[in-house]
């Protein structure tokens, strides 16, 4: 994209960084619409969702019969709201408090594959970048609560840093086991290896993986302070908890980042368990080389074909369904069950999530050892032929380039081709059974 | 803090010095049921001690009663316990008649208990939906609510009201019942049979509310009775204590000839009494009390008014039926300017959220001498400062949507 | 009727505490002098085979003609009387206790007149007492925070007096 | 699709400054500040920037890490610690300046060290030409994970060689430094059990008298003692009068 603003705008003289600098704005603000406007949409659907639960319609009258505008209507009204800022609060934390909470919980969708190559950009540890910039997401919530100087959002959010502190642990736990099922932890990797018959999700590999699955959803319910969990903003005590002091446009971006980031925490389960982008809507090798598969790269030399434009449109198609229905879920649990106290949330987390998880994982891990059955082909795919299938950076790494002969720093860097032979040759030194890295 | 004295050898290893909260849960507070200012003194999260302030909703209707006849009076008792207006009224008809000595023909008492069991309908629909938001769950609010819509409904129809109706006045009441309203009322009755089973379902046997609700808030009967609690709190605590079988005798003929049980677990069996006689789904018998629930707890609370919503449907059910039965005139009110005789009389009736007493004294005048209204929420209210001790900052919420205080009738 | 027998009892144990007994009216009650009060309501408390355990209400009425006229026509000269409203869990018997005391403890200095708080009888009594010691202005001894409930707490004069004037304003508000 | 290329030559030299500007910025800002939690969340600022560092020179995983456990796990903890004590007279720290002079001093010294140790040594030097110095895109987490379970990634070639039977792996010293975190965990614990109920019976603090675990087992006894402690408190004057005259009598409730 740079070199297309270069060739037709800004010219290759000393203007060129300019080039980049637009294509950098381009793709943020591409990162921030997806999720932006996914947030808006998950607001307008809790909306709808609450009404069915509570057996009434829902906004109807605002944009159409379904009141689809709602949202615009609120984030207008929410806009127009004066913003103002208690005297005796703290106000630099007061003001950037949203700010930290905001970015948060958007940056992690960085990482977060969409469909097959279809990713901002490829981490590859990406589970571990997602799960640490979750983690960030407490700050916001804590500057605030401290920010706002009443004693009632530091109750909120001293509440909310124990909770979320303490949901790392089963989290975590719970992320490990598809990470070793796949022996990767790049995102995009999970995701393709589960392709094929609906049998091949993770979450069907063995009792303990669906166990796993089970306590993920609810430790990720927890670590984004939803339904039973939602001790920060608990209006029966602390009034509103952190955001009690906030209006207007700070405090929709407390809205936003808390829809933001569960949409995220439901992605990360479809990537993890419930088989990433090869959804309810069949996708695969066949169907990106019956249109011309990527393997000549037909059009354009960088530009993707169209099998894998339409499989990359599929894929994103499956993995947004899924993520919706776990969003749906979690807004079912949030309007029939009341609060947990804060001293059963910490209970429910010590002395349940975290045995169960860890049970769960020696389980997965006794299974993969012993070689029990498992429903999917997992065994005869190697992690290294599922690395970003259908993307045009997929091409890149076929010819992995040489290091510069200069370049004293890349002495260390082993070439790819060194780790996957060594890793085979050493394996029978080390007789890890099952050839399976 | 000036209490310690550093050469007391005990403070010195003192090392960790929390230092207490004192934060003030009201006036204007979410899950205050109205008014209620709960100053508590916090350490962390636990309620070290708490204090509840009331009388922002005081408007000394007792003064007023004092230059009002007892007609012109019936209005201010609507507007005591708000939710459970028409039993209002009729404990100030009752204490009035009694005075009085005047009786009201049989229509008008079948009337009186016909509405008087409405209301009490509605008003526990109200305590458990907003219980349920006090303890975070929205949903059941708005089945309790919409359940209540059409008992409200049916009392437009009766007295063009829906909250403070001044409808049962001395006498009798003020206008008789529309044709073919109890025809409406029983078809209301027989589709809300089978809507109680659903409200058990949402909250009473949801396991995170057994969690936030069972254990907590215990008050033993000893305490009840010492702290004047009436009522569904009394009962939730055992004591086998309900004003429309051990009231006063000009109160309980009122209910002459009715069959319903007095809701309250009789400790050796550890059991409600379940004779539901269809008003529960056919033969399937009540949710049984959770093992981690102490009698007098919040659930127990809870749970007495859930099933006095049953007993109560099947009072108007019989009623319906006397009241069809019975003619003549259902009891004209008394005359607007009625002289009372000399001398006093104080009468209880069994109001939703307890012993509503009403006390009348008088010179011979159409104006009482003093009016004095015994609420029962302000006694109930005086429960949660020794309940709430030592407990969570997210039970008091609890404790205090246990006890179901409406201010109106605590502030008067 | 069971109610003489407790006023025999009442009569032989506290002798002239008791003043004059009323079983015929609407409600039987039983006079009794301020200082007895306090015994009388323990021993009510305490006897098996009736056992008061709960007090439902504690009423202070204020007996006084503001106009002369009105003033002659009556027989009581002008005081003020307690009536407590005392019933049985146990055994479902109602009674009611009723005891006459000054207006003022001295009329110059607006003193409040006194009686014993039987607040460490029934604990209900604390609210109830808080209650009419801030409506109708009688001062209990021995009530552990004798505060003024329904009222703000710097307001001046009792309301439900016969002689009580709304104040001309409070905090820039206009009373009258 | 490759959203953003990164084939500009001094884009890597770009994102550098940024990232070390803001950390040796924000560390300054910590040392400038009175405001206690403002400390907190500079520090919060410049370790994030470190581990934006660490995602420039390609090691994704340790940036990760650094991000997850340096300031999503201990500044966690730190601003929790700092929020609940920084209430009325402890919000802003002065420092006098014989203090900063001390610090300047001993600081600068260690600073002088470093320094010249990081332009000492050989490899760390800048490459020549900033053009070629680009994100290598290594799997960096394979290598980490074969040294975890023993095999010696860097001495791949030479078979024979006994650290790479598989008994050099670093598993071994891993899980002993787990374990003793374990128990210096569980002894710090221990220590802030909440001290006030055991002796210091004097305070109002101490009248709650119900700490969190005890009140699971609340059994009938205790409700009597409730009830006992609320009729001895008649006496006592209200303890939530805010005055705090009253307080000096409280010591014999």
């Amino acid at each position: 994209m740079a070199e297309f603003f270069n060739e037709y705008i800004f010219g290759n003289g000393p203007w060129s960084w300019l080039g980049y600098v637009v294509a950098a704005l381009i793709a943020c603000i591409l990162v921030i619409h997806v999720v932006a406007v996914g947030a808006m949409g998950f607001i307008w659907l809790e909306r709808k969702v609450a009404g069915r639960i509570q057996d009434r319609l829902g906004p109807t009258r605002v944009g159409g019969k379904f009141g689809w505008l709602q949202t615009l209507a609120d984030g207008i009204k929410l806009i127009a709201k004066e913003d103002f800022t208690p005297d005796v609060a703290d106000r630099f934390l007061f003001k950037i408090a949203p700010y930290v909470a905001f970015a948060a919980s958007f940056s992690a969708f960085i990482a977060l594959p969409f469909a097959d190559g279809v990713v901002a950009n490829h981490v590859n540890t990406a589970v571990f970048f997602v799960l640490a910039v979750l983690g960030l997401e407490v700050f916001g919530v804590i500057l605030a609560g401290y920010g706002s100087g009443s004693k009632w959002s530091l109750f909120g959010a001293m509440r909310e840093a124990a909770q979320v502190v303490s949901y790392e642990v089963p989290l975590g736990m719970c992320v490990v086991v598809p990470v070793f099922l796949c022996g990767t932890m790049n995102l995009t990797t999970i995701g393709n290896m589960q392709e094929g018959f609906i049998t091949n999700w993770l979450v069907f590999n063995d009792p303990f993986t669906f166990v796993i699955a089970m306590v993920y959803f609810t430790c990720a319910t927890a670590s984004v302070n939803r339904a039973p969990f939602d001790l920060a903003e608990a209006e029966s005590e602390l009034v509103a908890g952190f955001h009690t002091e906030y209006s207007g446009l700070r405090w929709s971006l407390f809205f936003m980042a808390e829809y933001g980031s569960m949409f995220l925490v439901s992605g990360l389960a479809v990537i993890l368990f419930f088989g990433g982008s090869n959804g309810p809507i069949p996708v695969g090798d066949w169907l990106a080389n019956l249109l011309g598969g990527v393997k000549e790269g037909s059009i354009g030399a960088n530009l993707p074909s169209l099998g894998a434009i339409t499989v990359g449109v599929i894929g994103v198609a499956n993995f947004i369904l899924k993520g919706v229905i776990g969003v749906i879920v979690m807004i079912w649990i949030r309007w029939t069950f009341p609060r947990l106290r804060i001293d059963q949330v910490m209970s429910m987390c010590l002395k349940y999530c975290v045995p169960i998880a860890a049970f769960g994982f020696i389980g997965a891990v006794g299974w993969e050892v012993l070689d029990l059955p498992t429903p999917n082909n997992l065994d005869e795919k190697s992690r290294y032929e599922y690395h970003e299938k259908w993307s045009h950076e997929y091409l890149e790494t076929q010819q992995q380039t040489k290091p510069a002969a200069n370049d004293r720093h890349a002495r260390q860097a082993v070439p790819t081709e060194a780790i996957i032979t060594t890793v085979a040759v050493s394996q029978n030194a080390v007789e890890v059974n099952g050839g399976k890295q | 803090m000036s209490a310690t004295n550093i050469d007391d050898p005990r403070i010195v290893e003192f090392d960790v010095r929390t230092d207490e909260m004192l934060i003030n849960m009201g006036p204007q507070h979410p899950s205050t049921h109205g008014v209620l200012r709960l100053a508590l003194r916090t350490d962390g999260e636990i309620v070290a001690d708490l204090e509840p302030h009331i009388g922002y909703l005081h408007r000394c209707a007792e003064k007023i009663g004092e230059n009002l006849t007892a007609r012109q009076f019936v209005p201010y008792t609507d507007r005591m316990d708000y939710l459970a207006a028409m039993n209002m009224n009729l404990g100030w008809s009752l204490t009035i008649e009694k005075l009085l000595d005047h009786d009201v023909p049989e229509k008008g008492r079948h009337l009186r208990v016909l509405i008087g069991e409405m209301n009490r309908v509605a008003s526990h629909l109200v305590a458990m939906g907003t219980y349920g938001l006090d303890l975070g769950a929205f949903s059941p609010f708005l089945y309790a609510f919409r359940e209540r819509e059409k008992i409200l409904d049916l009392f437009e129809k009766a007295c063009g009201a829906r909250l403070t109706y001044s409808y049962i006045a001395p006498g009798g009441a003020t206008a008789d019942l529309p044709g073919g309203w109890t025809a409406e009322c029983s078809e209301f009755i027989n589709q809300f049979k089978k809507i109680i089973p659903e409200f058990h379902t949402l909250l009473t046997t949801n396991a995170i509310f057994i969690a936030r609700t069972a254990g907590i808030g215990v008050l033993s009967p000893r305490m009840a009775i010492d702290y004047g609690c009436t009522g569904p709190v009394l009962r939730g605590s055992g004591v086998y204590h309900d004003l429309r079988f051990h009231g006063e005798e000009r109160y309980t003929e009122l209910y002459d000839g009715y069959e319903f049980d007095v809701i309250c677990m009789d400790s050796e069996t550890g059991k409600y009494p379940d004779s539901h006689q269809g008003v529960y789904k056919d033969g399937l018998s009540y949710p049984e009390v959770p093992s981690d629930a102490i009698l007098g707890d919040c659930w127990h609370r809870f749970y007495v008014r859930m099933l006095e919503v049953v007993q109560s449907v099947r009072l108007i059910e019989q009623s319906i039926a006397k009241y069809d039965a019975c003619s003549g005139s259902h009891g004209e009110p008394i005359k607007l300017t009625q002289k009372l005789p000399l001398g006093e009389a104080y009468l209880e009736t069994e109001a939703p959220r307890g012993q509503m007493g009403f006390y009348v004294v008088s010179d011979g005048q159409s104006n009482p001498w003093r009016v004095r209204a015994r609420s029962s929420c302000f006694s109930n209210l005086y429960v949660t400062a020794p309940l709430c001790r030592g407990v969570l900052l997210a039970d008091v919420p609890a404790v205090v949507g246990s006890l179901d205080v409406v201010m109106g009738e605590i502030d008067r | 009727m069971s109610e003489i027998a407790l006023v025999t009892q009442l009569k032989d144990k506290f002798g002239d505490g008791i003043v004059t007994v009323q079983l015929d009216a609407i409600d039987a009650w039983v006079e009794v002098t301020a200082p007895a009060l306090l015994g009388v309501c323990e021993f009510l408390r305490d006897v098996e085979d009736y056992h008061f355990d709960m007090c439902n209400c504690i009423t202070a009425i204020d007996y006084l003609h503001t106009d002369p006229k009105k003033a002659e026509k009556v027989d009581w000269a002008p005081h003020m009387e307690l009536v407590y409203h005392l019933s049985s869990v146990a055994t479902k018997l109602t009674l009611v206790i009723k005891v006459k005391i000054p207006r003022w403890k001295d009329e110059a200095t607006q003193q409040l007149p006194e009686i014993p708080s039987v607040a460490s009888v029934w604990t209900t009594a604390i609210w109830h007492e808080r209650e009419v010691y801030d409506l109708s202005g009688v001062n209990f001894i021995g009530h552990p925070e004798l505060k003024r409930i329904l009222c703000p707490d710097d307001w001046e004069g009792h309301p439900l007096r016969k002689d009580y004037e709304m104040p001309l304003e409070y905090h820039g508000m206009r009373g009258r | 699709m490759e959203l953003m290329a990164v084939s500009w030559a001094y884009w890597h030299q770009f994102f550098f400054i940024i990232f070390a500007g803001s950390a040796i910025g924000f560390g300054c800002g910590v040392l400038i500040s009175q405001n206690i939690v403002r400390m907190a969340f500079y520090l919060v600022l410049s370790l994030g920037s470190t581990a934006g560092l660490f995602f420039l020179a390609g090691a994704e995983f340790v940036g990760a890490m650094q991000l997850m456990i340096y300031v999503g796990g201990t500044m966690v903890l730190l601003i929790f610690g700092v929020m609940l004590t920084a209430q009325k007279d402890f919000v802003n720290m002065k420092t006098h300046t014989h203090d900063w002079i001390l610090a300047t001093v001993v600081g600068g010294s260690l600073l002088m060290v470093l320094l010249f140790v990081a332009f000492g040594s050989e490899d760390w030097r800048s490459p020549q030409d900033p053009t070629d110095a680009h994100i290598v895109d290594t799997k960096a987490a394979t290598p980490l994970g074969l040294a975890l379970t023993g095999v010696r990634v860097d001495k791949l070639d030479d078979l024979n060689d006994p650290l790479n039977q598989g008994k050099s792996g670093y598993l071994m010293p891993f899980i002993i430094i787990s374990v003793h975190l374990l128990v210096v965990l569980i002894g710090a614990a221990y220590m802030a059990r909440t001290k006030k109920l055991s002796h210091a019976t004097g305070l109002r603090s101490s009248r709650a008298r119900l700490s969190v675990f005890k009140m699971e087992e609340e059994d009938e006894v205790l409700e009597e003692e409730t009830y006992v402690v609320l009729r001895k408190d008649k006496q006592a004057t209200n303890p939530l009068d805010t005055n705090d005259d009253n307080a000096d009598n409280l010591d014999e409730a």
